[in-house]
C-alpha cells in the first residue's frame, strides 16, 4: 500500500507539490492525470526517489510505502528502487543484448547463478508479454526492437527483480496506438501480481486502464476518486473542464 | 483478447441476462393470463423489481463504458444499441407485469375457450414471444436475416390487435362478457400489441447495429 | 561490505578531482611565484656593484643607462645629472693590467685596497666590482629591477654585464607581429574552406577533407619547423633577394598553416550549426545558395566564426618551435615583414636551457611564462565570451 | 539581368572557396609529399634500430624512438587514469557547484595554453623542486599535465554525450551511481575516450616545447636504466639535427628520416582512432 501524509516538494523555491495525502490500494491501477507541469510526474518519481537526482529539490511530509517511510535516513536507495521499478517516457533499453537488457537488475544485486537468471528473465519477459516475440533473438542487441517492443523489454526489466509496485512515466506516449494498446493490455495483467502508479498526459488511457485517478493541477491534487466516477461524475469542475478539453 | 473487448462482451451477457429474464417474465405472464393462474402472476409481479434493477445497472455499466472507453464504430453502435435495448427490455417488463396484474385485479369470468380461439389470444401471446426470443437470437447471431421475419410476425400481431376489437365489440353487444372484462381483455391485448412494436423496435437497433442502417420510420422495413 | 567499497571508489574519484584541481593551482602559482620573483632581483648582476668616488652627486642609475655607460654610449656625468666629468667605466678584470698579481695578497686581500687607490685616483670612475672585494667608496644605490624595465624596456640582452637587460617589448612586438601576419594569411584561407567544407561539399569531398585537416593539426610543430626551415626559408631567401630567408614572414607563413585546422574546424562547425530552417526560409524567399550562405549563415554563425578566429590567434601566439625554427631568433623590435623576429616562446626555448636556475634571467624567462600565459588565457576567455553570445538579428 | 549577375557572383564566390580547398590540400601535400620524397630513402631497418654515430652524421636514431616510447608510456601512466577519473568524478558525481565550474573553466582553458609553458613549470616544480633532474619521470609528468586537459575534455564529452535516459534507467532498477558508470556509462562513453585517448598519444608524441628542459638528451646512444635517466627523443632529435648540427649535409638525410618518423607515427595514431571509431560505431 503507498500512502502519502501531507506531502509537499519543493524545486527550488518553486513550490511543485501542495499539501498532497492520498492512498493507493494493492494490486490497483492508480493514474494521475493533469496539465504539463502539475506535478504528477514529480510525484510519481517521490515513490522511488527519483528525485533525488535532481539537485536543490526539498521535501516535507510522509511518503510510505507498506507503512515506512522510505525517506528516512535509514533507507536504502537501492534497496527502495529495487522495490519500486520505474518505466520511463520514452523506451531506453541498455546498449546490451536483450537478454542482458533483463538481467541487468540481477546482476547488480549481484547475481551469479546462471540458472536462474536465465529462469528470471524468461519469467519477465512472458510477464511483459515479450517472450513469444523474442525467445530466439535473447542475444540480439535490445536497440534492434521496434519501440513498443522495447517498451515491453523495459517492462520486463523492471519485473525482473521483482518490485511490488511499478511506476509508469508516461509509458506510451513515444509509441503507435497500436503498442500503446499492447501496453495497456499488459498493465491490466499486471495488476494481478503489482501495484502500478502511471502518469499520463492521455485522459483516455487513464480511463482505460486504471481503478483510480488522481487530477493534478498546479501542483494540486483536486480531485482523487474511483476512475468511473472521476470520467462520469466528476465532482469538482476543475475536473470537468480538464476531462472535458474545456480547460482554460 | 483485449480488454477493451472484454468489457464489451461483459455488458452483452448482462444484457443477455436480462433478456431471459423478460422472456422467463412474459412466458409466465402468458401463462397465468391464458390458465387465470394467480400464483403465476403474483410471481410476474414480484420479480419485475429484478429487471429493474438489472436495467439500471446495465446503465451504468453503458455509462461507464463509453465514459472510459471513448468506443468508436461497432463498438459505439454496440454500446449505444444495448444502452437502447436495456430501456426497451424494462418495457416490455413493465407489460408483462402489466397483463400479471390484470390477471390479479380483474374479478370476471373466466372467458370460454371458444372466444380465446375466436380472439385467437395465445397466437398472439405465442407470436409476440417468439418475435422477442427471435429478436434475442439476432442480436446473439448478430444475424440480421431474421430481422424482416421478426417484423413481418409484427404485422400478424397487429392484425389480430385489430381483429380482436370487433370480436369484444360484439360480444359486448350479446351481453356475452361485462363490457369492463372485456375491456380488461382488449388492454391485455393491448398490450401484447405494444410488447410487438417494442420486439420491431429491438430489432431496428439490432440493424443498427449491426448493419449501421437507420430503419426508424421507414415504410419498407419489412423487405430488409 | 560492498557499501565500503563503493565509498572508497567514490572518495578515489573526488581525490583525483582534487589533483587536478590543485595540479592547475599549482602551475599558475609557481608560475606567476617565479615570474615575479624578477623583480626582486637586483638592476646589477648578483654579487656585484657599482662604485664611483664620494664626491660623485649620481646616488643611482637607471638599468638601461648602466648599459648605456659600460657600452660607451653615455661618456659624460652631465647627462645623468652630475658634475660635467668623463665617465671612466672600469671592470675588475682591468686590474691585471696595472698591478702585478704579487700585489694582491696571500688571499686577494689586498685587493679592495688597491680597489680603493683606482677608485680615487679617476674622478669619473665606475667600477663594476664584486661585493667581496668592495673598497671604502661610494656605492652605488642599487634598485630593485622595475616593471618598467621589464614592461617597457626596448632591449632584451639577458646576457648583458654589468647590467643585464630584459625589455619585454621587443619580444612582444616580435609576438603581436608574427601572429598578426599569420591571422591574416589564415583568415581568408580558413574560412573560405569552411565555407566550403560546410555549405558546398559534398559527403565524399567531406570524407576526404575533414581527415586531411585532421592531419594538418596532428602534424607536429617540430616538424612544421623543420619543413619551414629546409623549404620556406631558402624560397623566401632567394624569390625575394633578401639576405637571410629567417624572417617574420616565414614564421607568419608556418603560422598560418597551422592555425589553420582550428579556424577551419571550430568555424565550420559554427556554420553546421545553422538551422536547416534559416536556410531553407531564406532559399525560400527566392535567395541563391551564395546570397543565403552571406546574408544568413554568416551572420548567424559570426559569433562562432569569430571565437574560431579567436582560438586560432592562440595557437599563433603560444607556438614554440615552428617559430623557434625559422624566425631567425633577432631579439629586436620588428620594422617589417622581412626583419628576423623572435617571439616569446621562441625565447624561452631558446634560453632557458642557458639560464641559471633562479637567477634574474631565469625568472624572466618564467615571467615571460606568466605573460604568455595571461595573454592566452585572456584569448580562450575571449573566445569562450564570444561563441556564447546569441546569434541576434543584428548580424 | 539581376538573376545572371546573382549567378555570376555565386559561381565566381564559389570557385574561390573550391579553389581555396585545393589550396589547404596541396600544402598538406606538400608538405607531406616533401617529407616522404626525402626520408621515405633514409628509413630503412637499421636506420630504426642504431644508435646515432659519427658525430650525429650516422647511424640511427633508435635511441630517440625509444625515448619517445617511454614518454608516451609514462604520460599516459599520468594523465589517462587522472584525467578519466577526474572526468569521471566532474561529469557524473560533482553537481554544479563553485569548484567544478572552476575545475571545468580551468581544464577548458589550460587546453589553450601554449605547450612550453608546461615546459616551463615541469622544469621548475619536476625537474628543480622536486630534483628529479633531466629525466624520464619528469618529462612524463610534463606531457602527461599537457594531456590532462585534453583527456579530461575528451572523457568529459564522451560521457555528456551519453543521454541522462541510461542513467535514470539503470539508478531505477537499483544501482548504485558507481554500477551505473561501470555497466552502462563507460561502457557507452569508451569508444569516444578511446579515440581520444590515441589522438592525445600522436600529440605527446610530437611536443618538443615540453621535453626540451625536462627529459630530452641531445645524444644518449644507451637505453635508460631508470626513470631518473634521461633519453633521447624524436622531435628534440629533429630539432637538434636541424638546427645545430655541426654538419648540416650530412645531418640532413637523418632529419627527414626522423621527420618521416614521425608523421607516421601522428598518420598511424590519426588511422587508428578513426579505425576504432568507425568499428565501435556499427556495434
Amino acid at each position: 500500500m503507498l500512502e502519502t501524509k501531507e506531502i509537499h516538494f519543493y524545486y527550488g523555491a518553486f513550490h511543485a507539490l501542495k499539501n498532497i495525502s492520498m492512498t493507493m490500494d494493492d494490486h490497483t491501477v492508480t493514474a494521475f492525470i493533469g496539465p504539463s507541469g502539475c506535478g504528477k510526474s514529480t510525484f510519481l518519481r517521490l515513490f522511488n526517489r527519483m528525485n533525488d537526482l535532481i539537485p536543490d529539490t526539498h521535501l516535507t511530509g510522509q511518503c510510505l510505502i507498506e507503512g515506512q517511510d522510505i525517506y528516512q535516513k535509514t533507507v536504502d536507495v537501492t534497496t527502495l528502487r529495487k522495490k519500486v521499478g520505474m518505466v520511463f517516457q520514452k523506451p531506453n533499453p541498455f546498449p546490451k543484448s536483450i537478454f542482458e537488457n533483463v538481467a541487468y537488475g540481477l546482476r547488480v544485486d549481484g547475481i551469479k547463478d546462471k540458472n536462474f537468471i536465465r529462469q528470471r528473465v524468461e519469467e519477465s519477459l512472458k510477464g511483459a508479454a515479450l517472450w513469444e516475440e523474442v525467445k530466439d533473438q535473447l542475444k540480439k542487441p535490445a536497440f534492434e526492437l521496434s519501440g513498443g517492443q522495447q517498451q515491453r523489454l523495459c517492462i520486463a526489466r523492471a519485473l525482473a527483480i521483482e518490485p511490488s509496485v511499478i511506476l509508469m512515466d508516461e509509458p506510451a506516449s513515444a509509441l503507435d496506438p497500436i503498442s500503446t494498446s499492447k501496453i495497456e493490455d499488459l498493465i491490466h495483467s499486471l495488476k494481478e501480481k503489482y501495484t502500478i502508479v502511471i502518469v499520463t498526459h492521455n485522459m483516455q488511457q487513464a480511463a482505460r486502464v486504471s481503478n483510480k485517478t488522481g487530477f493534478f493541477m498546479l501542483g494540486e491534487l483536486i480531485e482523487f476518486n474511483d476512475t468511473k466516477k472521476i470520467f462520469l461524475s466528476p465532482e469538482k469542475e476543475a475536473t470537468q473542464n480538464y476531462i472535458t478539453g474545456r480547460f482554460g | 483478447m483485449k480488454h477493451t473487448e472484454k468489457e464489451l462482451l461483459a455488458l452483452k451477457e448482462e444484457v443477455s441476462q436480462m433478456w431471459k429474464l423478460v422472456l422467463s417474465q412474459l412466458e409466465k405472464a402468458k401463462q397465468a393470463f391464458l390458465n387465470d393462474d394467480f400464483e403465476l402472476a403474483r410471481e410476474v409481479v414480484s420479480r419485475e423489481k429484478r429487471v429493474n434493477s438489472f436495467e439500471l445497472k446495465i446503465d451504468s455499466d453503458c455509462e461507464n463504458y463509453i465514459a472510459l472507453y471513448n468506443p468508436v464504430a461497432i463498438d459505439l453502435r454496440l454500446a449505444l444499441s444495448l444502452f437502447k435495448i436495456c430501456s426497451t427490455l424494462e418495457r416490455i417488463a413493465d407489460f408483462a407485469e402489466g397483463i400479471a396484474r390484470h390477471v390479479i385485479e380483474e374479478n370476471c369470468e373466466p372467458f370460454s375457450a371458444e372466444m380465446k380461439t375466436q380472439l385467437r389470444i395465445e397466437t398472439m401471446f405465442d407470436t409476440a414471444i417468439e418475435m422477442f426470443s427471435d429478436s434475442y437470437e439476432a442480436l446473439d447471431s448478430e444475424n440480421t436475416k431474421l430481422a424482416g421475419k421478426i417484423l413481418s410476425k409484427d404485422e400478424i400481431v397487429d392484425e389480430i390487435y385489430i381483429h380482436s376489437i370487433k370480436i369484444l365489440a360484439e360480444a359486448i353487444r350479446k351481453q356475452m362478457i361485462t363490457a369492463e372484462c372485456g375491456l380488461h381483455i382488449l388492454l391485455v391485448m393491448r398490450k401484447i400489441e405494444r410488447i410487438g412494436d417494442h420486439c420491431s423496435n429491438i430489432v431496428e437497433e439490432i440493424v443498427f447495429y449491426i448493419d449501421a442502417k437507420v430503419l426508424k420510420h421507414h415504410k419498407n422495413k419489412v423487405d430488409i | 561490505m560492498k557499501r565500503i567499497f563503493e565509498r572508497i571508489i567514490e572518495f578515489a574519484l573526488i581525490v583525483c578531482g582534487t589533483i587536478t584541481t590543485l595540479v592547475i593551482l599549482l602551475m599558475v602559482i609557481f608560475l606567476f611565484k617565479e615570474g615575479t620573483g624578477f623583480f626582486r632581483n637586483s638592476m646589477v648582476e648578483k654579487g656585484y656593484a657599482l662604485c664611483v668616488q664620494e664626491e660623485n652627486p649620481v646616488d643611482e642609475l637607471t638599468s638601461a643607462q648602466i648599459k648605456q655607460i659600460f657600452d660607451y654610449e653615455i661618456e659624460n656625468w652631465n647627462e645623468l645629472g652630475g658634475n660635467n666629468e668623463a665617465i671612466t667605466p672600469f671592470r675588475l678584470e682591468e686590474i691585471f693590467n696595472r698591478y702585478p698579481e704579487e700585489e694582491w695578497g696571500e688571499n686577494y686581500e689586498l685587493l679592495p685596497g688597491k680597489l680603493e687607490e683606482i677608485i680615487n685616483e679617476t674622478p669619473g670612475i665606475i667600477a663594476f666590482l664584486p661585493v667581496q672585494y668592495l673598497p671604502k667608496a661610494k656605492i652605488l644605490h642599487d634598485e630593485h629591477l622595475l616593471p618598467d624595465d621589464f614592461f617597457a624596456g626596448s632591449e632584451w640582452i639577458p646576457t648583458a654585464t654589468p647590467a643585464p637587460q630584459f625589455g619585454l617589448l621587443p619580444l612582444l612586438m616580435g609576438t603581436l607581429w608574427v601572429s598578426f601576419f599569420a591571422i591574416l594569411i589564415a583568415l581568408p584561407l580558413g574560412l573560405g574552406v569552411a565555407i566550403y567544407l560546410s555549405e558546398l561539399a559534398g559527403a565524399r569531398m567531406r570524407q576526404f577533407l575533414k581527415p586531411a585537416i585532421e592531419l594538418l593539426a596532428g602534424i607536429p610543430s617540430v616538424v612544421y619547423g623543420f619543413f619551414g626551415l629546409v623549404v620556406l626559408v631558402p624560397l623566401l631567401q632567394k624569390s625575394l633577394h633578401l639576405p637571410v630567408g629567417e624572417t617574420a614572414l616565414a614564421g607568419s607563413l608556418i603560422l598560418a598553416v597551422m592555425a589553420l585546422p582550428t579556424i577551419i574546424t571550430l568555424a565550420e562547425d559554427a556554420m553546421r550549426n545553422t538551422p536547416q530552417a534559416i536556410r531553407e526560409a531564406s532559399l525560400g524567399l527566392g535567395a541563391n545558395h551564395w546570397q543565403t550562405i552571406y546574408r544568413v549563415v554568416i551572420p548567424y554563425s559570426i559569433s562562432g566564426i569569430s571565437a574560431a578566429v579567436v582560438l586560432g590567434i592562440g595557437r599563433a601566439i603560444g607556438e614554440t618551435m615552428a617559430v623557434l625554427m625559422v624566425t631567425g631568433n633577432a631579439a629586436v623590435i620588428p620594422h617589417s615583414l622581412f626583419d628576423p623576429v623572435r617571439t616569446i616562446p621562441a625565447t624561452i626555448a631558446a634560453e632557458l636551457g642557458e639560464a641559471p636556475a633562479g637567477g634574474a634571467h631565469y625568472q624572466a624567462l618564467f615571467l615571460l611564462g606568466c605573460i604568455l600565459f595571461i595573454i592566452t588565457m585572456l584569448i580562450s576567455i575571449t573566445a569562450e565570451f564570444i561563441s556564447k553570445r546569441q546569434p541576434n538579428g543584428l548580424g | 539581368m539581376a538573376i545572371m549577375q546573382k549567378k555570376t557572383e555565386q559561381k565566381i564566390a564559389f570557385t574561390f572557396f573550391r579553389s581555396l580547398s585545393l589550396v589547404v590540400v596541396a600544402i598538406l601535400f606538400w608538405i607531406l609529399g616533401f617529407i616522404i620524397y626525402n626520408g621515405a630513402g633514409v628509413i630503412d631497418w637499421e636506420f630504426l634500430t642504431t644508435a646515432p654515430s659519427d658525430g650525429m652524421t650516422g647511424g640511427g636514431i633508435f635511441p630517440a624512438i625509444a625515448g619517445t616510447l617511454y614518454l608516451i608510456l609514462g604520460s599516459s601512466m599520468v594523465a589517462f587514469p587522472l584525467g578519466i577519473l577526474s572526468a569521471v568524478y566532474t561529469s557524473e558525481y560533482a553537481g554544479n557547484g563553485y569548484i567544478i565550474r572552476f575545475i571545468r573553466i580551468m581544464t577548458n582553458n589550460l587546453s589553450g595554453i601554449p605547450s612550453i609553458i608546461f615546459g616551463l613549470f615541469g622544469m621548475a616544480l619536476f625537474v628543480n623542486t622536486l630534483e628529479f633532474g633531466d629525466s624520464i619521470i619528469a618529462g612524463s609528468f610534463t606531457l602527461g599535465l599537457l594531456t590532462l586537459p585534453l583527456v579530461i575534455r575528451t572523457t568529459e564529452e564522451a560521457l555528456r554525450a551519453i543521454p541522462d535516459t541510461f542513467r535514470i534507467g539503470s539508478l531505477a532498477l537499483g544501482a548504485t551511481q558507481l554500477q551505473t558508470i561501470r555497466r552502462i556509462t563507460m561502457p557507452m562513453a569508451f569508444p569516444n575516450i578511446i579515440t581520444g585517448l590515441i589522438l592525445s598519444i600522436g600529440r605527446v608524441s610530437g611536443e618538443t616545447a615540453p621535453i626540451l628542459f625536462t627529459v630530452a638528451a641531445y645524444f644518449l646512444p644507451k637505453l635508460p636504466q631508470s626513470i631518473f635517466d634521461q633519453v633521447m627523443a624524436l622531435p628534440y632529435h629533429l630539432y637538434v639535427i636541424a638546427t645545430s648540427g655541426t654538419d648540416l649535409e650530412a645531418t640532413r638525410p637523418i632529419a627527414y628520416g626522423t621527420a618521416l618518423v614521425l608523421i607516421i607515427i601522428v598518420l598511424l595514431m590519426n588511422l587508428l582512432a578513426s579505425f576504432l571509431r568507425k568499428k565501435f560505431r556499427k556495434l
